[in-house]
């Protein structure tokens, strides 16, 4: 049995006419969008705090008084399902050599010559960045958070801790956004992406094409050597 | 409602009427509410109205918290002492105005002075509180200075409390809203002063239009001057504007004796910066990012798998597993087989 | 007061010494902080602590409690010795010129005539020489070396400012500083204001410390000035009406007094009260005693007072001692010779001294009757609230009513404040469940008892038969009934005292006022200074004109003040000999001529003229007295007393303890303690978050003072190592208190006899009932022991130890 | 139908206010239509004043009671107190304790029923007017006719009553005093004080 380097024990191949491979566990997929579902919440009810034009967004959850008590509640639970997300998939988001010549070509990528990009495991950098970028600035959110959580840790920090608080809160808040945009879209503008999250495979040709180390791991891990 | 309009507050003196009339405060009037970047101008400016507390003249009595508590109906705690005569030992929801104590002797000659401030909402010109505030109308501000929560709009998020230079907005444990002196909007809509005001024993406060109190103040100022406070100085600090209650100050070189009254009150740069340019940035940002992302896709091509990668896929598949392996996969198993 | 609290915004200078008005008064100080504003006048504060009055003066100064004869005794010195006098008004106005009878004399801290055994003076030398012509001697140069001034100046000899300080504890530049301020006022045309209240009446010696003042108002002539005058900042809102309405055990209305037992019939009684003239011309307005007694009695007794019954003199409790004072009262409950007590709106557990004593006094008791609006603690005295009232209640025999009443809110009537204003008030809330009306409860037990008697007859019903009680409904008298009797009318018709044939009054008419009554049964009046507030012209007291004409804040209008509607009492002493104010920017009034006029209603009689009539009508001399002859028990002159308990002995005399002639009885002495076993000063007071025991009630003022504390110095804070806001208990022979410890730099140790001298303030306002959290009063560890004069307890002053402690149990 | 509402709300990014009334319309409870400011309801409106003295100390201040209804006709409920301007003394102000009197009058520990403790019980029980009444003018009938000192050892009539004493309210007023002042001295006693002695 080959040693597993760039692969999750649950990824197989389960198609050969065409190649399918199984990208994300039934689980995993559900603990994904279960977080993703809350971070919407997060979003609606945060923004609608943040930005008063946004406000009658307060309404979706029945008022201010209910959105503002929500939202935190929201925030708790998004980083618990997250935290689980993290201990499935932090080992292949590690940095690796070959992250950084991706990186480099990156341009080629966008015009969609990915002849000269070196071959990637599961994630390539732009993958890694989105799920490191969002575990920290989940971490910043839930502590500046906790700190600014009137109703139940009023006198948890100094007013001016206070204020710092609430400023590094909506900074992040604004950066994730970011991230996620830049996640959505690249999940849709590369084609045969979402079916890893929905369906929880890939075809073939999109793991050869991406992931090219990845789907050979896969594929020797499953090859039983010849019966003597 | 009779027909008559009450008249606008000149002075806390006088005796309010019983009669029902038309408030004299109303929609028209305000020109600041919070989160409401497009508020509608006001229809009038009313004469900027004020609060003047001369310390000199304060007996430290509390008249100003009993008549606070009976007009607002607020039902504060019955405390402890807990060696003051502080009492409450802080502002709360419940207790829009406070007598703090100092004893304090001058460096110089030793002599002591009991140096007693009324602690409250100062109604900033420029309101930190409202700045903060999230929630539209919850926090507004009246064209004659004054600036008053309406608890209805209230979230209970506590931003106006991060907001506050002067730490005064007190939330809720119970209702989850603040609370504050509201310089009794009530009383001068229908052309009275506030109830601290109107009962002070000695008019160590005093309430009128702000010309008339900054007047006022230097005639004070000039009395203090002739006994021995030649340093006494008008508290109308410019940080945030000037205040809309201010304080008459014998020791005028040393507001931080008064039981930490700040020296030049501003909002902090920091709230600043979270309602500034995080908000408009960030949102800019948010926008441009949305927006990008949209005309990326609409003018460049989308990143599609080609035949050629198809092929190369089953190809290295084949190759490493070999015809039957790939045979027995060959539709979707999700069994399979280690 | 002499003034009324509007004139006090005409005043130079304000001393507050023996209280704390702004926060015992603080409307009235309004006045005070007006008078600083608008005319740069000082305040002067001097209390043993740094009160919220002194927050707002221009100079405090500190005292040990207790000693203010000889601070104040010191200042006279001071003002003699500088010659900050106000010559012409001493001259005139007092009894300076008045020669001494040989035998008064003074050493030792004694006056002549002591006698240790009676604890009494003999007071016969304390008199002047009266002449041949029946008239006291004098000597206008006040050069006779036994002229009231040569006596005063020789009897102030020793208070230095340095032996001042020694016993008060007020540093020599302090006093100095201050006795400057107080000299600018001795000119003609500046004046000083006294504010007091019980900081100066709680002593043994109250009345003297009082007299102290007294007569340094008067040598600097500031006693009938505006913005000048003697002011008792009274306690209650009608403390001054209940005094003047005679509801004390030594007096009838009006000042008029009780009779004793050696007054065996009416002549005897009023021989000793027909004060003719000490000197020629003077007025002696006291010689219309007969007119008001008479009228008086009618009031009482209706058409059963007869001449021919000394118009029912014998129907008048007559007394066999100076006074069955509170004190004498409780004393006698204790020893069992009381079975019958009302307090109605009192609750002398807390208001007097040694509860533990009045504990074991109510406990005697076969019934006790309480008449108040709120719960207090007499009335729940046999109530067991653990260290709060310890008392064992099934072993108290004392049978308890409670009876509710109603407040100010719920009744019309009339109140007489502070400067002698009657303000009449209407009621407008309905009382609460089946609480009534005082005078409802008061006439329904009174109707109750006289048909006991009228039925069963007993012993002496005559007094209640007799008593006049002719109201529409006997069992509920109206506020407007009881207040036309106290005015007073003609019963017959009232004739012209030059011109007989002329009625000034018909019969059935109420008198205009007391210049109407007559001594021969023709008129009737409750109060003849109250005589004047609902005549004929109807309810004056209900006046509301707050016009003030002269702007001198005298409001001549608004309501009505006791005598005549008069302000300003003693303002004929305003003007100068030819009738000229002495101050021409603030006159009262003036001579024309031909009359006195002016803004207030002259002290004298209209017509007489400046030169012939002194300003002080009530006195046989027509001045005033800075030797007050035998008026007073303990002395004609004020002499330094230490107090009762005080941690320093009398400096005249080792051997004399507090005040000489104070009475003292004979369980209460071995209560008495030293400053070995107790070395600090205790002194009590009001806080002005809180009124008394009443406030206690009240959700407001409970949080603005909730709970019971007393006030050290940082010093004897370290001492005794004890915290701020941690527990302490306070103790003497008497009782025991935990409290609270407010830890301040406004009280400081106070050098005395060269020894630090610590005071702990201990205020009142807290008990076992009401909202506050329960705690203790001062009265657990204040003295059984009365004024010599007026028997107020020695509450401002006492021995106690203080250690630092645990939380009460309740 | 979310999603659509809140794309009507971002095209009217228009103000809260219109923002509110959109989503108001749509039935968001909290975003209810409603006008920015509002004051809070006036509460001496259609109240009856009335003059009066405040009991406390001997200021004497002048001061306004606000109540609901009218006492000379029925219920009348104290719902405020303030200062009275007109006053030539207090101009209207009030100390701490003046402006708590509707505490006073309201207070939970005013007493609204006669009530009895009888020798050596721990607690009050009710009474009526008429029994207590009555009950205290035969302690008063039997306690004088027992004790009155009708006649000094020198046969001088004195008629002094001393196991009886009164402590009066210097808080009730001068009507109340002179009532009081009538039946007490008029009964003998010759223990009868008032605050005046403390």
């Amino acid at each position: 049995m080959a040693k597993r380097e760039f692969s999750e024990s649950t990824d197989r191949i389960v198609a050969t006419e065409p190649v399918e491979v199984r990208r994300y566990a039934t689980h995993t997929r559900i603990n994904h969008w279960f977080t993703a579902a809350l971070i919407v919440l997060l979003i609606l009810s945060g923004f609608a705090l943040f930005w008063p034009p946004l406000f009658f967004l307060t309404g979706l959850f029945g008022g201010g008084q209910n959105a503002r008590f929500l939202h935190p509640i929201f925030g708790v639970v998004a980083c618990f399902s997250f935290l689980l997300l993290f201990l499935q998939l932090w080992k292949l988001n590690i940095m690796r050599r070959e992250d950084l010549v991706w990186a480099r070509n990156i341009r080629e990528l966008l015009d969609g010559q990915e002849e000269n990009l070196p071959e990637l495991g599961k994630y390539n950098l732009g993958q890694k960045f989105v799920f490191w970028g969002m575990f920290w600035l989940l971490l910043a959110m839930v502590i500046s958070g906790v700190m600014i959580w009137q109703q139940f840790f009023p006198d948890l920090v100094s007013i001016p801790v206070r204020r710092w608080a609430v400023l590094v809160h909506s900074i992040s808040a604004v950066l994730s956004v970011l991230i996620i945009i830049v996640h959505v879209y690249a999940a849709i503008w590369t084609r045969g992406t979402i079916s890893a999250m929905t369906r929880g495979t890939v075809t073939g040709g999109w793991a050869w094409r991406h992931h090219r180390k990845w789907l050979r791991e896969v594929a020797r891990r499953q090859d039983t050597p010849p019966a003597e | 409602m009779s027909e008559h309009t009450a008249p606008p507050p000149t002075t806390a003196v006088s005796n309010p009427p019983v009669e029902a009339l038309a408030p004299n405060l109303g929609d028209g009037d305000i020109v600041l509410a919070s989160a409401t970047p497009d508020l509608p101008p006001p229809t009038r400016q009313l004469d900027k109205l004020a609060k003047l507390i001369d310390i000199s003249k304060c007996i430290g009595c509390k008249a100003c918290q009993s008549a606070c508590i009976e007009w607002n109906d607020t039902h504060p705690e019955i405390g402890v002492n807990f060696g003051s005569y502080e009492n409450p030992h802080d502002l709360t929801s419940e207790m829009f105005t406070l007598m703090r104590f100092n004893e304090y002797e001058d460096p110089e000659t030793g002599d002591l002075d009991w140096l007693i401030r009324k602690d409250g909402c100062m109604h900033c010109e420029d309101p930190g509180c409202l700045k903060a505030c999230p929630s539209p109308g919850a926090i507004v501000k009246y064209s004659n200075g004054i600036v008053d929560f309406i608890h209805d709009k209230c979230i209970g998020c506590g931003y106006c409390i991060s907001g506050c230079p002067f730490d005064i907005p007190r939330m809720s444990p119970t209702k989850h809203v603040v609370s504050k002196c509201t310089l009794c909007s009530d009383r001068v809509a229908v052309g009275q002063g506030p109830a601290c005001a109107k009962a002070c024993p000695t008019q160590a406060i005093v309430f009128g239009t702000k010309d008339d109190m900054i007047a006022h103040a230097e005639e004070r100022i000039a009395d203090l001057n002739t006994r021995g406070y030649d340093k006494a100085s008008l508290y109308d600090p410019a940080g945030v504007g000037g205040t809309h209650v201010m304080y008459v100050l014998p020791i005028g070189d040393k507001p931080e004796e008064y039981s930490g009254l700040p020296a030049d009150p501003k909002i902090s740069n920091v709230v600043q910066g979270w309602k500034g340019p995080t908000k408009s940035v960030g949102m800019a940002a948010i926008g441009l990012a949305a927006v990008g992302a949209v005309l990326h896709s609409i003018f460049s091509k989308p990143n599609r798998v080609t035949e050629h990668d198809r092929v190369e896929a089953e190809e290295m598949v084949d190759d490493i597993l070999g015809p039957e392996e790939t045979a027995e996969l060959a539709t979707p198993n999700d069994e399979g087989k280690a | 007061m002499t003034n009324s609290w509007t004139d006090i915004k005409n005043t130079d200078l304000v001393i507050v010494m023996g209280g704390n008005a702004a926060e015992a008064h603080p409307c009235g100080f309004k006045w005070v902080t007006e008078a600083k504003a608008h005319r740069g006048a000082k305040l002067i504060v001097v209390d043993p602590r740094y009160t919220r009055t002194a927050a707002v003066s221009d100079y405090y100064a500190p005292i040990r409690p207790g000693t203010d004869i000889a601070w104040l005794m010191g200042m006279i010195r001071w003002m003699i010795e500088n010659d900050k006098v106000h010559w012409e008004y001493v001259r005139n106005f007092t009894n300076a010129a008045f020669i001494v009878q040989d035998g008064f004399g003074w050493s030792d801290g004694l006056f002549s005539g002591y006698d240790p055994e009676k604890r009494d003076y003999d007071r016969s030398t304390w008199d002047y020489v009266i002449g041949e012509d029946g008239f006291a001697e004098v000597d206008m140069t006040l050069e006779h070396p036994r002229c009231v001034w040569q006596l005063l100046k020789r009897h102030v000899d020793v208070y230095t400012p340095e032996f001042v300080e020694n016993i008060c504890g007020t540093p020599v530049e302090n006093y100095l500083h201050i006795a400057e301020m107080i000299g600018e006022t001795s000119a003609p045309d500046k004046t000083m204001t006294s504010m007091y209240a019980l900081g100066w009446t709680q002593h043994s010696k109250g009345s003297q410390n009082i007299r102290g003042m007294a007569m340094l108002q008067l040598i600097l002539g500031n006693i009938g000035m505006a913005g000048g005058g003697m002011n008792a900042l009274r306690g209650h809102s009608n403390i001054q009406g209940l005094t003047d309405m005679g509801l004390m055990s030594n007096l009838l209305t009006g000042y008029l007094s009780m009779p004793t037992e050696r007054e065996v019939d009416y002549p005897t009684y009023m021989s000793t009260r027909n004060f003719k003239p000490l000197r020629p011309g003077q007025t002696s307005y006291w010689q219309n005693y007969s007119k008001f007694m008479v009228s008086f009695m009618k009031a009482m007794y209706g058409d059963a007072a007869q001449a021919e019954n000394d118009w029912g003199y014998h129907w008048l409790p007559k007394l066999d001692v100076p006074n069955y004072d509170i004190l004498r009262m409780f004393e006698l409950m204790n020893d069992g010779h009381v079975n019958l007590y009302f307090c109605q709106g009192f609750n002398p557990l807390l208001a007097f001294p040694n509860r533990g004593k009045l504990t074991s006094a109510l406990s005697k008791l076969k019934l006790l009757v309480t008449i108040d609006p709120l719960e207090t603690e007499t009335s729940r005295f046999w109530e067991n609230h653990g260290e709060f009232n310890d008392v064992d209640t099934a072993s108290i025999q004392t049978e308890v009513i409670q009876l509710p009443s109603t407040c100010f809110a719920e009744d019309d009537g009339s109140l007489t404040n502070s400067g002698r204003w009657l303000q009449w008030h209407w009621k407008a809330a309905t009382p609460p469940g089946q609480a009534k009306l005082d005078t409802w409860i008061m006439s329904q037990i009174f109707v109750r008892v006289r048909e006991l008697y009228r039925k069963e007859g007993g012993s002496v019903p005559d007094p209640i038969l007799n008593l006049s009680w002719d109201y529409a409904d006997e069992g509920d008298p109206t506020p407007e009934e009881l207040a036309r009797e106290v005015n007073g009318r003609a019963l017959t018709a009232v004739y012209d005292s030059t011109d007989p044939t002329k009625v000034v009054v018909e019969a059935g008419k109420q008198v205009v006022n007391f210049s109407q009554l007559r001594d021969d049964g023709s008129t009737m009046c409750g109060c003849w200074i109250y005589s004047g507030c609902w005549n004929e012209d109807g309810n004056n007291m209900a006046r509301r004109d707050n016009e003030d004409p002269s702007g001198m804040g005298v409001y001549p209008n608004w309501t009505w003040s006791w005598p005549l509607n008069r302000r300003t009492l003693y303002n004929r002493a305003s003007a100068d000999m030819e009738g000229r104010p002495w101050d021409p920017t603030r006159p009262i009034i003036e001579w024309n001529g031909e009359r006195w006029v002016g803004s207030d209603v002259p002290d004298i009689s209209p017509t007489a003229r400046p030169q012939d009539v002194g300003p002080f009508i009530m006195n046989p001399e027509g001045t005033s007295r800075l030797f007050s002859r035998g008026m007073m028990r303990d002395g004609p002159f004020p002499t330094h007393m230490e107090p009762f308990e005080s941690p320093m002995q009398n400096v005249f005399n080792a051997e004399m303890r507090g005040n000489p002639v104070a009475r003292v009885f004979e369980a209460d002495v071995a209560d008495l303690g030293t400053s070995d076993e107790f070395p600090y000063v205790g002194t009590s007071y009001r806080l002005t978050e809180h009124f008394h025991y009443w406030t206690k009630h009240n959700r407001v003022n409970s949080v603005l003072q909730p709970e019971f504390f007393v006030e050290l110095s940082v010093q004897l804070a370290e001492e005794k190592g004890i915290q701020n806001g941690g527990w302490v208990r306070v103790w003497n022979k008497r009782g025991s208190v935990k409290a609270k410890a407010v830890v301040t730099k406004r009280i400081k140790p106070l050098i005395c006899d060269g020894k630090p001298v610590h005071v702990v303030g201990v205020p009142l306002h807290w008990g076992f009932t009401g909202n506050a959290k329960k705690g203790y009063g001062p009265n657990s560890l204040t003295v059984f022991i009365g004024d010599a004069n007026i028997e107020t307890p020695e509450s401002k002053a006492f021995l106690v130890n203080i250690e630092p402690s645990e939380e009460p149990v309740a | 139908m979310n999603i659509d509402l809140s794309r009507r709300g971002f095209l009217k990014l228009a103000g809260a206010g219109v923002v509110a009334t959109s989503l108001g319309s749509m039935g968001f409870g909290e975003a209810e239509a409603q006008e920015l400011a509002q004051i809070r309801p006036y509460k001496l409106a259609t109240l009856n004043e009335t003059r009066n003295t405040c009991p406390y100390c001997s200021v004497a201040c002048g001061i306004i009671m606000y109540t609901k209804g009218d006492v000379h006709q029925g219920q009348a409920d104290l719902i405020h107190v303030e200062g009275d301007v007109d006053h030539p003394t207090n101009r209207g102000t009030l100390c701490p304790k003046g402006s708590a009197l509707k505490d006073f009058v309201t207070s939970d520990t005013r007493l609204t029923e006669p009530k009895i403790r009888r020798p050596g019980s721990d607690s009050f029980e009710p009474i009526s007017w008429e029994d207590a009444l009555d009950r205290i003018a035969r302690a008063i009938k039997d306690d004088r006719d027992e004790n009155m000192v009708q006649f000094n050892e020198a046969g001088v009539p004195v008629n002094r009553w001393t196991t009886a004493g009164f402590l009066a309210a210097s808080a009730t007023t001068n009507e109340t005093a002179w009532a009081t002042f009538k039946v007490v001295k008029g009964m003998g006693i010759a223990g009868f004080d008032n605050q005046a002695r403390v």
